[in-house]
């Protein structure tokens, strides 16, 4: 059975509906890319799944259990992270601070080694460990998310577009971070934009138009369809 | 001597408008609603030691505890039943409601204790302490008063700086949703807060009453606004400058009265009080966040 | 002369210097990267350009006027206008509303006339509705312009910001990142947007971006900072086989 | 409690539709509660008496809140309008009974206030009578038995300046002092946002050595400036007015603290006298409090127009005009024993005067001086 | 793009009409019934303090709603209105004899002085942000209150006299006071009426809606909305919001003359802090920004502890209830599906209409 199951979620701002019977899954180990052009309704897929959007009707199954009416915090400590669009670092606690508050559902002996980690793969933020997270750079505070969300030490990540205002080295390196975590035995479901790199890294693959599922497929296959290539490759 | 005699005034005055402001910055600084009810808490604190001492004929201490409890729950029970559903709506929205609740505990309070005023008895007693001969009087109330604030002080920066609580506390007023994905209970977190802050309220009414010994349904009205003016004054949300604010405000009021005019010390205090703003408009402690553009 | 003329720029927060020693001169017509690694203050620049922060050194000469000191409504007004990094729109207002609030000193008419709807009121609201909708068409805005710009998803939402820069006729238009949280396709519709926009409005652009297809696609001329200092500039061939700008900023 | 029966308690009479519809507004909720519940219930108690009585004259009552606020007493004015109120108690509180007085003015409907005191609720109306002293007067008053008593020539003052009651005998008060060779060495005030501490102002009068310190107020704020002068070790004679009548009432109230002070006051709780013993244990018995002056002035209201309807040989059937032009007459010309003092009769401009009394608290009791 | 457009046109156009449209209906109602005799003393009673209210209300939710800074002193700027409008007509009262008139000249004077305190406050403090500038608001309410308290005014053959703190002026034979002290004004001659609070109500309307409807209502609104994006598109912050500031200060003076000339008596402590709450009530629970919202909240809320009257003891209980309980069915999800269920259809309407065009087309 899969790790996480999304089966016909539908969700509403208003009048708008923004999610039409979407349904996907992410086993155990998987890397999954979800792919989309703006507004195709990636970030309120993930926000529906970790419990700050409701769904009507459909169910989200986080091994084996429903989660689609659990509150948010009680999936995180599931073990589920998720990196939200835009960041969302606390802005007027310090960098440090941020991290710890990453590893909130942890128990405090293993936050040290965790902090070590994280600040070994972004070694500009020991930098700026004492500063106060909204004086970061964007790029900046997109690695603090990041290596927040890494502190929880999950067993899923949800990653709503990391690569966002990372310069080309940084990129290439977030990517890098993904498949290691992804090898250490974290299953990972990735928004991106960056296609591409996206499916590069990724098993599988979905692509999401207008809140619909349109197509799936292993990502070396998608990566290959034409439509896709011509539609979010760029090719 | 006379200005001592006035600086000691303005403290016992402003150590009061302390302890309260305290607990207006706490529920302030997380939830970041002005809950204009906190007066009101302070009020039925007041009742309740009054009740306990005098109606059932309790030891002082005992109607402390006694008061701290109801507090406690009658904010969370409040935080629960009038603000959470609104966890989504503006934050005026809470606001408003939060004058509601004022209304209620004002209007139920008179219900129940009648319109007629309490005299409240003192729940520190022992003469007041003299100095050079009797021309300095410091009241123990105003000892305990400031002894009571800076611990509380205190406890509360170690508290929120420091625990896990504390700081799950500041991340949910940083961000609900982000602290949300961090796992943390932000509705838990709430209510924790309102707790504090109403439990805090418990003791100001009581050193409140105390210090000025009449009780009546809008006796916490008054204080409470002089307190949310006072928290301000310090920064809203710094907790140490509700202490620094409000005894500050205490003194400035009584040296007003004193050196100026006691037909015009409301404008003066007022007065001061958006100068202090103009220039530090922070507040005097309050952190100044400058929006990373 | 050079329309924008920066010299030896610096800025210093607490103890972090920002940016140092920075010089740069943009020609009226061209169109320029910034480009450099996170935190090397490229936002930075675009602040002190615009006037949200004071530099604490250097100089700032728009076609020969100093900015410095001056207010970002006054530095808007005498012809420079920006997008935000992270996304500043008028939230409660709808996308249409967005745009007419960057045609403010454009198409004006008196307080009088705003209390009174008399005089030029409804001539002059007529022209703001078809110039910034002429200006929503050019970035395929049209059919959301009666959205509440809030609800609109990421992309389109740095679409209308450019939109609403534009709205304020400047001869220099920063963007920040512009192509952030759009997919290949999409920054590829950008760079020809940017191309008909600069020719349509005969606006100069400095743009700072992270998308090396956009930067290396369509800018003429590169300035590379590193830890607040320029690193290197030049064409975008020159720069981006600059050995110390691939170590720094391009990897591999 | 107070709150045992409902505010517009319209008393039903015996013999319903032969009453006379007696309407009042007063503060029954609010920071000025205390007041408009204690003529609230004065009113009731003596209404009670005489329709058990089972006279002529019967009458029926209706008390609406007007939370001390002019607008809200002109409201409550109008609901008792519609009701169809016959005769009017006013309002309680001064600036509220101006507004209402204005109202009752137009309207041709006779007021009677227990407790409004202020000048500017009678001037230039003659349907609106008082039955409490004007402020003026007790500003006069006050200085002429301090002087006439040798009580000391400096004086200090503590009153409250966003307060017409408050002012209206401190102006007075002033300006008599003067002639009678008083000294007012301090003169200091607070208002409602400043009403808890009153070191400032006592430490003046103290360190001007004032010999008397004047309280113009009503008895809770005066309860405490009576426990911080104590506190500070501040002792002289305190001399108020009566709005201190009550505060050896006030619950909790230590009242060794107000021993020696003197007061201006018509009515005395402990007064041996018939009418008023029967009254307090009245009071007593139905709201569990002992009663104020501002209940037996609500009393006496009630009893008054009970004796001028009497006299006039009114019947409830007649219009509040007509019923207006009657009480003019009999109020500007008959005398009036009741609980708050003795052969009170009334001036054409509505004053009353009557034999004011000065107590002084002896073993927590008044005692006349 | 032109039925967009259109759509967006109309649908303001349409919340216009409603206002006004509300205003007026309401006014031929409550006259008529008045003629037919229908209406107690104590609606009557009730009229012009509830279009005072109104007025507040929505000049308040021009600081709050439409500028978004939370101001918790307006009721100093009514106060303002009140006694300068008061001082008008008692000097003018043999000038003018024409009631009406004379009202609206103090009116007009009244928002002038109250726009000059507006300017007074506005200009050092709109520099703070959020719950700063909310303080400052207070403190300035209080401090117009405590002035008020200690202003004499009087009137006599030589002139206007005026003196604060102490009454440092005798009045001449036939002099009169005006205002006195902490015993404020006494004996005003009461001229408003329902018809002048409701010429009032439509004058304020048209004035704010065609403020909002403007280019400079759109500037406050992006200076609210977003002050460093206003700002880089060459609106000047400050200006913007001063401007706002202060135009919502003179309908609050306008509002407070009416008010004052419907009482016989005015003080300053009526303008406190709990008039500038009961204003913000109205204003939040109408709606930010929803100025037809402010009319119905002021004078839903102004009528409601009146017809509670028959609770007596519970009746301040009751209102404090009903106010919480307002604000959470309007916050509720109960309230916005019905909304939506609302804007289904309208949605489903457009959608058909349409339809149809193209068809016809
Ligand atoms: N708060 C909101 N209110 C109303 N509509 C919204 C809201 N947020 C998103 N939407 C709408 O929902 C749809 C899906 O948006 P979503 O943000 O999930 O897209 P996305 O795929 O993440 O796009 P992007 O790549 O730009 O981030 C869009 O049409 C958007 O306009
Ligand atoms: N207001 C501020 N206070 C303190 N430090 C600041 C402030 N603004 C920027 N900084 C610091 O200055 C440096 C430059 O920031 P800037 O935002 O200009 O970077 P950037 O080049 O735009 O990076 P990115 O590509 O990640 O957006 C960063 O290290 C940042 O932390
Ligand atoms: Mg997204
Ligand atoms: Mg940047």
């Amino acid at each position: 059975m899969a790790m996480l199951e999304v089966k016909d979620i539908n969700v509403y701002y208003g009048l708008i509906h923004a999610l039409r019977d979407v349904s996907f899954e992410v086993n155990e180990g998987e890397v999954v890319a979800l792919i989309g052009a703006n507004g195709a309704g990636k970030t309120t897929t993930l926000h529906t799944i970790t419990g700050l959007l409701p769904s009507k009707g459909g169910t989200v199954t986080f091994e084996g259990r429903d989660i689609t009416r659990k509150p948010g915090h009680a999936i995180v400590r599931l073990g589920m992270s998720h990196v939200p669009e835009g960041r969302r670092v606390f802005a007027g606690l310090t960098v440090a601070e941020n991290l710890r508050m990453g590893a909130y559902t942890r128990p405090a002996g293993e936050i040290p080694e965790s902090l070590k980690m994280v600040y070994e793969r972004f070694p500009r933020l020991e930098e700026r460990k004492n500063q106060a997270a909204g004086t970061l750079s964007g790029g900046e505070q997109q690695m603090l998310a990041m290596g927040r969300a890494l502190m929880s030490k999950p067993r899923i990540l949800l990653l709503d577009e990391p690569s966002m205002g990372l310069s080309p080295l940084f990129v290439g390196e977030i990517f890098k971070i993904i498949e290691d975590v992804s090898k250490a035995g974290t299953t990972v479901l990735l928004v991106e934009q960056n296609a591409k790199k996206a499916l590069s890294i990724a098993d599988r693959g979905y692509v999401l138009e207008t809140g619909r599922v349109v197509k799936t497929g292993r990502a070396s296959d998608l990566l290959n369809d034409d439509s896709i290539k011509k539609a979010y490759l760029g090719e | 001597m006379s200005f001592l005699n006035h600086l000691i005034s303005g403290i016992s005055l402003g150590s009061i408008y302390a302890i309260i402001a305290l607990g207006y910055t706490m529920v302030y600084g997380i939830a970041k609603m002005l809950n204009f009810a906190h007066g009101d808490v302070i009020m039925v604190g007041g009742y309740m030691c009054f009740c306990a001492t005098t109606y059932l004929g309790w030891p002082a201490w005992m109607g402390v505890v006694l008061a701290i409890i109801v507090c406690t729950v009658l904010g969370m029970a409040i935080e629960r039943l009038a603000y959470k559903p609104l966890r989504a709506a503006p934050s005026l929205a809470v606001l408003i409601t939060a004058i509601g609740v004022s209304y209620f505990l004002q209007n139920a309070a008179l219900l129940i204790w009648t319109s007629n005023p309490k005299s409240f008895s003192s729940v520190v007693t022992g003469d007041a302490i003299s100095l050079f001969g009797g021309q300095l009087q410091i009241s123990r109330v105003t000892l305990v008063t400031v002894f009571a604030c800076v611990v509380i002080m205190v406890a509360l920066m170690l508290f929120t700086g420091k625990s896990k609580v504390g700081t799950a506390m500041r991340a949910v007023s940083e961000d609900k949703g982000a602290a949300q994905l961090m796992g943390i209970n932000v509705n838990t977190t709430i209510s924790i807060t309102f707790a504090i802050g109403s439990g805090l309220a418990a003791i100001a009414g009581v050193l409140l009453c105390s210090a000025y010994p009449t009780l009546m349904p809008t006796t916490g009205s008054l204080p409470g606004i002089k307190a949310f003016t006072a928290a301000v004054f310090g920064g809203i949300g710094s907790i140490p400058g509700a202490f620094v604010g409000g005894v500050l405000l205490g003194i400035i009021e009584i040296f007003a009265k004193a050196y100026i005019s006691t037909q015009l010390s409301d404008a003066i205090v007022f007065g001061v009080l958006i100068v202090v703003l103009l220039v530090k408009p922070d507040g005097l402690l309050g952190k100044h966040v400058s929006e990373k553009v | 002369m050079a329309m924008l003329e920066v010299t030896s720029l610096g800025i210093s927060f607490g103890g972090l210097r920002a940016v140092d020693e920075l010089s740069m001169k943009i020609e009226k017509g061209g169109l320029v990267g910034l480009i450099g690694p996170n935190g090397a203050g490229k936002t930075t620049v675009f602040n002190m350009l615009t006037g949200v922060y004071r530099p604490t050194d250097g100089g700032i000469r728009l076609d020969g006027q100093n900015l410095i000191g001056k207010k970002p409504h006054e530095i808007c007004k005498m012809g420079v206008a920006r997008t935000f990094q992270n996304i500043r729109l008028f939230s409660e207002l709808s996308v249409l509303d967005n745009v007419k609030t960057g045609l403010h000193n454009q198409i004006t008419y008196s307080f009088a006339e705003s209390m009174f709807h008399l005089g030029s009121y409804r001539k002059k609201e007529k022209q703001m509705d078809e110039k910034a909708m002429e200006l929503l068409s050019v970035f395929g805005l049209e059919s959301v312009a009666d959205y509440r710009a809030a609800n609109l998803p990421y992309g389109k939402q740095r679409k209308l910001e450019i939109a609403r820069a534009l709205a304020t006729e400047p001869k220099l238009l920063l963007l920040d990142e512009p192509a952030a949280g759009m997919n290949p396709n999409e920054t590829e519709e950008l760079m020809e947007t940017i191309e008909v926009v600069r020719k349509r409005f005969g606006v100069t652009v400095l743009l700072i971006e992270h998308d090396m297809k956009l930067v290396s696609g369509i800018c003429e001329y590169l300035y590379v900072l590193n830890f607040g200092r320029l690193l290197a500039e030049g064409t975008p061939k020159e720069v981006l086989s600059n050995p110390e700008v691939v170590k720094a900023y391009l990897g591999e | 409690s107070t709150g045992s029966d409902s505010a517009d308690s319209s008393t039903d009479s015996s013999a319903s539709g032969a009453a006379f519809k007696l309407g009042g507004t007063g503060p029954l909720t609010g920071a000025a509660a205390i007041y408009g519940n204690a003529c609230k219930n004065g009113a009731q108690i003596a209404v009670d008496e005489i329709n058990a009585e089972g006279g002529d004259i019967q009458f029926e009552l209706n008390y609406q809140d007007d939370e001390g606020d002019a607008e809200k007493a002109v409201n409550a004015y109008n609901t008792l309008k519609d009701w169809g109120m016959q005769l009017s108690l006013g309002s309680v509180t001064s600036k509220p009974c101006e507004a209402t007085a204005a109202e009752t003015y137009s309207d041709r409907i006779f007021a009677l206030t227990p407790s409004a005191s202020s000048t500017g609720t009678t001037e230039g109306k003659d349907n609106m009578f008082q039955m409490c002293f004007i402020d003026p007067a007790q500003g006069t008053l006050a200085a002429d038995k301090i002087a006439e008593k040798k009580l000391g020539t400096k004086i200090a003052i503590i009153w409250k300046n966003d307060d017409v009651y408050s002012t209206g005998i401190h102006d007075k008060f002033v300006e008599e002092a003067k002639t009678k060779g008083l000294e007012v060495v301090s003169d200091m005030t607070f208002t409602d946002s400043s009403a808890n501490d009153f070191s400032v102002q006592l430490n003046d009068a103290k360190s001007k050595g004032a010999e008397l310190v004047f309280l113009p107020i009503y008895y809770q704020p005066a309860s405490l400036i009576l426990t911080q002068a104590h506190d500070m070790g501040f002792q002289t004679t305190f001399f108020g007015v009566d709005g201190m009548d009550g505060i050896l009432t006030l619950e909790g109230f230590d009242t060794s603290l107000a021993e020696g002070l003197m007061l201006m006051t018509p009515f005395n709780a402990n007064s041996t006298d018939e009418k008023t013993a029967s009254f307090v244990k009245k009071y007593q018995e139905q709201f569990g409090e002992t009663p104020n002056q501002f209940a037996a002035d609500a009393y006496d209201c009630v009893y008054a127009y009970k004796q001028a309807l009497e006299n006039a040989g009114a019947t409830p059937d007649m219009s509040a005009e007509d019923l207006c032009d009657k009480m003019i007459e009999q109020f500007t010309s008959m005398t009036f024993d009741g609980l708050t003092g003795t052969s009170a009769t009334w001036s054409t401009e509505g004053a009353v005067t009557k034999d004011p009394t000065v107590a002084v608290i002896k073993d927590g009791k008044y005692v006349n001086v | 793009m032109n039925k967009l457009k259109s759509y967006a046109a109309s649908r303001r156009g349409r919340d216009t009409l409603l206002s006004f449209g509300i205003v007026i209906a309401a006014f031929i109602i409550v006259q008529a019934l008045i003629a037919g005799g229908m209406i107690s003393s104590q609606i009557k009673g009730l009229l012009v303090p509830i279009c005072a209210y109104v007025v507040m209300a929505i000049s308040l939710n021009m600081t709050v709603g439409i500028l978004g800074e939370l101001s918790l002193g307006h009721a100093g700027f009514m106060s303002v209105g009140a006694f300068a409008g008061i001082v008008t007509t008692t000097c003018l009262a043999d000038a003018i004899p024409l009631a009406p008139l004379r009202l609206a000249v103090a009116m007009i004077v009244g928002a002038a002085f109250a726009a000059l305190a507006g300017v007074i406050v506005g200009v050092p403090v709109l520099r703070l942000k959020g719950d700063y500038l909310a303080i400052v608001t207070l403190a300035f309410g209080e401090i117009i209150k405590n002035i008020v308290n200690v202003m004499y005014l009087g009137r006599d053959a030589d002139g206007l006299h005026f003196s604060l703190v102490e009454q440092n002026f005798q009045l001449g034979d036939g002099g009169k006071m005006i205002i006195n002290g902490p015993i404020g004004v006494s004996g005003v001659a009461k001229i408003s009426t329902f018809t002048s609070g409701v010429v009032l109500i439509l004058v304020t309307l048209f004035f704010v809606l065609n403020f909002i409807n403007s280019r400079t209502g759109r500037a406050v609104m992006a200076v609210r909305d977003n002050k460093i994006a206003a700002d880089s598109i060459g609106i000047s912050v400050t200006h913007y919001k001063l401007l706002a500031f202060v135009v919502s200060a003179a309908f609050a003076g306008m509002a407070g003359t009416l008010y004052a000339m419907n009482f016989s008596t005015v003080t300053a402590a009526k303008f406190d802090f709990n008039t500038s709450i009961l204003v913000l009530v109205f204003v939040v629970l109408g709606g930010l920004g929803n100025i037809w919202g402010s009319i119905i909240a002021a004078a839903l809320l102004t009528l409601l502890p009146e017809l509670l009257r028959g609770l007596s003891n519970y009746r301040m209980l009751i209102y404090a209830i009903l106010l919480i309980v307002m604000m959470l069915f309007n916050n509720s999800s109960l309230k916005k599906r019905m909304l939506e269920k609302r804007g289904m259809k309208q949605m489903e309407k457009l959608e058909r209409a349409e339809k149809s065009g193209k068809e016809g087309a």
